[in-house]
């Protein structure tokens, strides 16, 4: 199984990334960007072949080290 | 002979080069603005180290696209040497100046501490002052110097000639251990084709004092002021 | 208003007598936002209610300090028309939550404090203490600061120079995470937070507020317990990109003469910074919080008022500079808006609409803050260790072998090394040594700079332990040759509403204040951080001591490696085996009983200012002072450094290992190629020097073993902390 | 409109980040995890009404800024 993780700070929290890059896009002359926000993509590829058991082998992933929780949200996907 | 030094929101060693460059060439360098577009008449140019728009997104990503920086193309490609130190390098390469592209290190930490470089080459405008085969004293000091270029880039880098610092060991001997950050056969510095582009990770300004212990980096200012004042 | 009306249920961490003063302050019962305003005020963080009655025994004074304590920083002139202005600070729980960020903002949060007086930083430290390494937590929080601590000064372009790491159990719920930041400015281009003068706009500049970290500043004021992890939204995010630009924006509107006074947004951030400078400037302050620029819809004035989102500052401005001031923080692609005006109410008044929403009378707020004469008991004396009640060991070697391969002593590159210690390009002496060398820009004069504590001694004996953080600090800065002005200081401990932890708070206040005194080196800044517990368990009292010296020719500084082999090794200072509390005698015991080595300040001094005086005669090739493991891991640490070994030919009188791991205080190790030069120096000043033996190619050779490889001692050295990180 | 962007390595590429994070996870003990890879995930707020116009302005700004082509990958989603 595959499993595509999507990590994004939590509102409110500050995203000097994001910030920046809407500044640059905005030297760049790019109008009408409203909001950037940067977040990580993680893919990965599993042995486990029941995407219900992978689900929750990821989610413990992400709680012990992918997401920090103080600040992130993650969300899964499976697929196969 | 003047020189130009790029400065960027986030360049935090503008100052540092100037002062090595001062003392070479005997003349504070023009520190331009990113937000110029055009750049003052100058032999030499040197982007410098820092964090450019803070490394967000990539490292260099964003100074590479600042107004300035078509300047700075459009000089290289008529021959005018440009110096890129450590966010410089990876500014250059962004900007498409040079190949390849500089990822996190290996380690995923950033790393500050001196290093061995083996010169490859000692027939440029940049490095003249040293002998082909003579091994630096030079810090790095990086979160990402992983250079990476994909196989053909690399093979052509390679044949070319275009490699002017490896990472190595006292001995001069290209070893696993002597590399701080992971880079593809060790590349510390790489040139352009036509050899007046020059990126390099390591800080020569760093160890160009020797109340800092170490001048291994002062021969690249003084090669440089020597063939800009020529 | 009656204060039989009722309560709000939620005080927000303020007590019932206290709510009482508020209630008599403004006559009525106090809104949802000026409850608020109260509560961080008056917060441990903000008014140090119980440390001020104690903080005031400091001596403060001396004819180098342009600004002693109550300013954002402490200002000491350098001569030349140059100060170093420099405080150190505290993001202990923060960084137990979220150690990046936590860390990372707490760099930020002093570099702002030293900035906003007109420094341009030059050179940050850091004191960090961790649990043990075995416990699940450490290995993950250590990674987390280190790399939060690198993140932010190597982006903002500061080099990192100096600081010190601990482990021990007590700290295992609660780490402590302390920055120091180094400034320098011109002496007539000193910036203060007083907005003296009506009808002048307030300005804010940097970046946008959020609703991160509100209550930031109670929070550090409150104890842990089990659900610390719920308050984990108050973290903030730090943004060292943002942070540059402010510096050099503001460092650009400060050369001109626009600034009537600004303050930085620290704990507590719009309240404290607005309350701060109407009551220095006895001017009341009106605020439209419309105007506070936010990068969310919908914030009250409870959450203006209280968020502590990084990168802001506060400013009052001359009259019609505005526009000047603007251009510049625009080029720098950052906010500013006036948001208010001073004025000559005494209020401090905050409109949300035009309506008033809080109006507070200043001089009480801040003069009514509560001091506390909290109850306190003396930490009982602890029996003095013979050294011959300390086991000997079979082997000394053994024990040096593990002491400096072992958490406590070796080596800490793998922390320094995720640092830029090099960037400004005036780092003299870099890391790894006693005090870190940074040349003041432009000149051939140096700041040297130490950060020091041992809180196994002020455990023993907070007097003793306290006099002895200020010595180490001293002693440290005298090793590279600089002259020691001014010291900065952090009191980390527990809740102190408990009486033996109060006491061990006063003894080290009073230990810290003979001994500045005693050295001349008085304490110009400083911070505290108090309920550093979990669930009733306090850290190890730690009065961390940041100390600054000045050197009029860094050509002329000593670093602590052998430089050659042949030359005379020298001991300055009495060497009596002091055992108890010692490293030595936990390794061989398991625990530091007894108690701790005596420092005598007259005799500190005597011997610091010997050494100091041989390094400015060049008399000296290596210098190291004495402290945790003694002189055997001293005299290791040097040749592990210098790559050369050391045979030594003393027998001493007391027990061999008594010689090598006790921890007598106000020693030097020095070696030299003049020996006769430093007998007789010292033999003038009355010193005890006494030359131990000579420096070697290779190997190591204490009285009592068998010749050590010094690469061996290195390999062992360097690889704990490595090792420890790497492994899972 | 708002566009969500990944961001991710081309093939062959090797990724520092991606290698660490599957030596952490078998450090952890979490067993049967094959291969680790991580990028970017980037939202953007757009004035933008017209889906078409929106994709084309953003992969512009991903050829010109957020991608480096020369190792990554992009792709566009638009989401009203
Ligand atoms: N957290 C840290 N950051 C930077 N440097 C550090 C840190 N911890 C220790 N160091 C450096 O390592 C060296 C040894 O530290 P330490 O053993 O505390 O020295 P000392 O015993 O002389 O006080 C010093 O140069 C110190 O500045
Ligand atoms: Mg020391």
């Amino acid at each position: 199984m595959k499993a595509r993780i999507h990590i994004t700070l939590k509102n409110g929290v500050l995203d000097p990334q994001g910030k920046a890059i809407q500044q640059a896009l905005a030297g760049l002359a790019f109008d009408g960007v409203e909001d950037v926000r940067q977040g990580k993509f993680i893919e990965i590829e599993l042995t486990e072949s029941d995407a219900d058991t992978a689900r929750v082998q990821v989610s413990d992933m992400c709680e012990k080290l992918l997401a920090n929780t103080v600040i992130e949200n993650y969300d899964i996907e499976i697929v196969a | 002979m003047p020189v130009a030094v790029i400065v960027f929101p986030g360049s935090n060693c503008d100052r540092d080069v100037a002062v090595a460059l001062e003392t070479a060439t005997g003349r504070a360098p023009a520190m331009v603005w990113h937000q110029e577009s055009a750049l003052p008449a100058c032999d030499l140019i040197v982007v410098p180290g820092g964090f450019s728009y803070g490394d967000y997104l990539r490292s260099g990503a964003m100074a590479a696209h600042s107004p300035i920086m078509r300047a700075v193309i459009e000089r290289a490609n008529t021959g005018t040497p440009v110096l890129g130190i450590c966010n410089g390098f990876q500014i250059l390469a962004e900007a498409g100046l040079l190949p390849g592209i500089l990822m996190r290190n290996a380690s995923l930490k950033f790393v500050c501490r001196d290093v061995d470089l083996r010169v490859e080459r000692a027939d440029t405008v940049f490095t003249g002052a040293y002998a082909q085969g003579e091994i630096l004293r030079v810090p790095v000091a990086h979160h990402d110097g992983n250079y990476f270029a994909d196989a053909e880039t690399l093979q052509r880098l390679e044949d070319g000639g275009q490699v002017a610092f490896r990472y190595c060991d006292t001995g001069g001997n290209v070893t696993p251990e002597a590399n701080p950050n992971g880079s593809i056969n060790n590349i510390a510095g790489i040139l352009n084709a036509d050899g007046n582009v020059l990126g390099m990770m390591p800080h020569p300004e760093r160890l160009a004092d020797p109340l800092l212990g170490g001048i291994d980096g002062a021969p690249m200012f003084d090669a440089l002021a020597e063939a800009i004042a020529a | 208003m009656s204060k039989t009306e009722p309560r709000p249920d939620d005080l927000m961490g303020l007590s019932d007598g206290e709510y009482d003063t508020i209630l008599d302050i403004l006559g009525r019962t106090p809104n949802f936002t000026e409850l608020g305003i109260f509560s961080v005020m008056w917060s441990e963080h903000c008014s140090y209610k119980s440390s001020k009655k104690w903080l005031k025994t400091l001596p403060i004074d001396g004819p180098q300090v342009i600004q002693g304590p109550g300013e954002n920083a402490g200002v000491v002139d350098i001569g030349d028309g140059q100060a170093v202005i420099f405080k150190i600070e505290s993001h202990n729980h923060p960084s137990f939550i979220e150690p990046y960020q936590g860390a990372a903002t707490g760099v930020g949060g002093i570099l702002r404090d030293v900035f906003t007086m007109g420094a341009r930083p030059v050179a940050n430290l850091n004191a960090l203490r961790f649990g043990s390494p075995d416990h699940p937590k450490t290995r993950h929080l250590v990674g987390g600061v280190v790399a939060g601590i690198g993140g932010y000064g190597n982006c903002i372009g500061v080099p990192t120079v100096g600081g010190e790491v601990n482990f021990d159990p007590s700290y295992n719920g609660n780490i402590l995470v302390n920055a120091m930041t180094v400034g320098i400015a011109p002496t007539d281009k000193i910036f203060y937070s007083a907005a003296a003068g009506v009808g002048l706009p307030v300005v804010y500049v940097g970046s946008k507020t959020g609703r991160d970290g509100i209550h930031g500043a109670t929070m550090a004021s409150a104890e842990f317990a089990d659900d610390s992890e719920e308050k984990r939204p108050t973290v903030q995010v730090g943004d060292p990109f943002t942070e540059k630009l402010l510096l050099e924006a503001c460092l650009e509107l400060m050369a001109t003469d626009a600034i009537v006074a600004i303050q930085d947004m620290g704990a507590a951030g719009l309240t404290s910074s607005s309350v701060e400078m109407a009551s220095k400037g006895d001017v009341g302050i009106a605020l439209d919080l419309d105007q506070v620029p936010r990068r969310e819809t919908g914030m009250t004035a409870y959450e203006l008022m209280l968020s502590e989102s990084q990168e802001r500052m506060l400013m009052v401005l001359k009259p019609g500079r505005e526009d000047m001031a603007r251009t510049i923080f625009e080029k720098w692609e950052l906010d500013f808006a006036v948001i208010g005006m001073t004025n000559d109410s005494g209020q401090l008044t905050l409109l949300e609409d035009g309506a008033s929403t809080a109006d507070i009378p200043v001089a009480p707020l801040v003069a009514a803050a509560p001091e506390y004469d909290r109850p306190w008991t003396a930490t009982p004396p602890r029996p003095v260790i013979n050294a011959s009640d300390v086991p000997a060991p079979d082997d000394l070697g053994d024990v040096l072998m593990a002491l400096i391969g072992g958490p406590e002593l070796c080596s800490r590159r793998w922390v320094w090394e995720q640092y830029d210690h090099m960037v400004m390009g005036d780092t003299v002496v870099r890391p790894g040594g006693d005090a870190a060398l940074v040349r003041v820009h432009g000149t051939g004069k140096g700041l040297a700079m130490s950060t020091d504590c041992s809180p196994r001694y002020v455990l023993a004996n907070p007097v003793e332990g306290g006099r002895q953080a200020v010595a180490e600090a001293w002693r440290n800065v005298t090793a590279v040759g600089a002259t020691p002005l001014a010291v900065t200081n952090n009191l980390n401990f527990g809740n102190p509403e408990r009486p033996e932890i109060m006491g061990q708070l006063v003894g080290a206040v009073q230990g810290m204040g003979e001994a500045c005194l005693a050295l001349a080196c008085p304490v110009v800044s400083g911070n505290v951080s108090l309920y550093n517990e979990t669930n009733g368990s306090a850290i190890l009292p730690t009065p961390v001591i940041g100390c600054v010296g000045v050197m009029g020719d860094v050509a002329k500084a000593v670093t602590a490696e052998f430089k050659a082999a042949g030359e005379t090794i020298f001991v300055i200072g009495e060497t009596q085996g002091w055992l108890g509390c010692s490293l030595y005698q936990r390794h061989m015991s398991g625990e530091a009983t007894g108690a701790p080595p005596p420092v005598d300040l007259d005799i500190e001094r005597k011997n610091g200012d010997l050494v100091r005086q041989l390094i400015a005669d060049g008399a000296l090739t290596a210098c190291h002072d004495v402290s945790d493991g003694g002189l055997a891991v001293a005299i290791a640490e040097m040749a592990i450094a210098g790559g050369l070994g050391a045979e030594i030919d003393v027998s001493p009188v007391i027990p061999a290992h008594a010689w090598a791991f006790g921890e007598d205080q106000g020693r030097y190790v020095v070696t030299t190629t003049g020996p006769e030069t430093v007998a007789a120096a010292a033999a003038k000043a009355g010193v005890p020097a006494r030359a131990i033996g000579q420096t070697t190619a290779a190997t190591l050779t204490l009285p009592g073993t068998r010749p050590i490889s010094v690469a061996e001692l290195e390999a062992l050295h360097e690889s704990w902390l490595p090792d420890y990180m790497a492994a899972r």
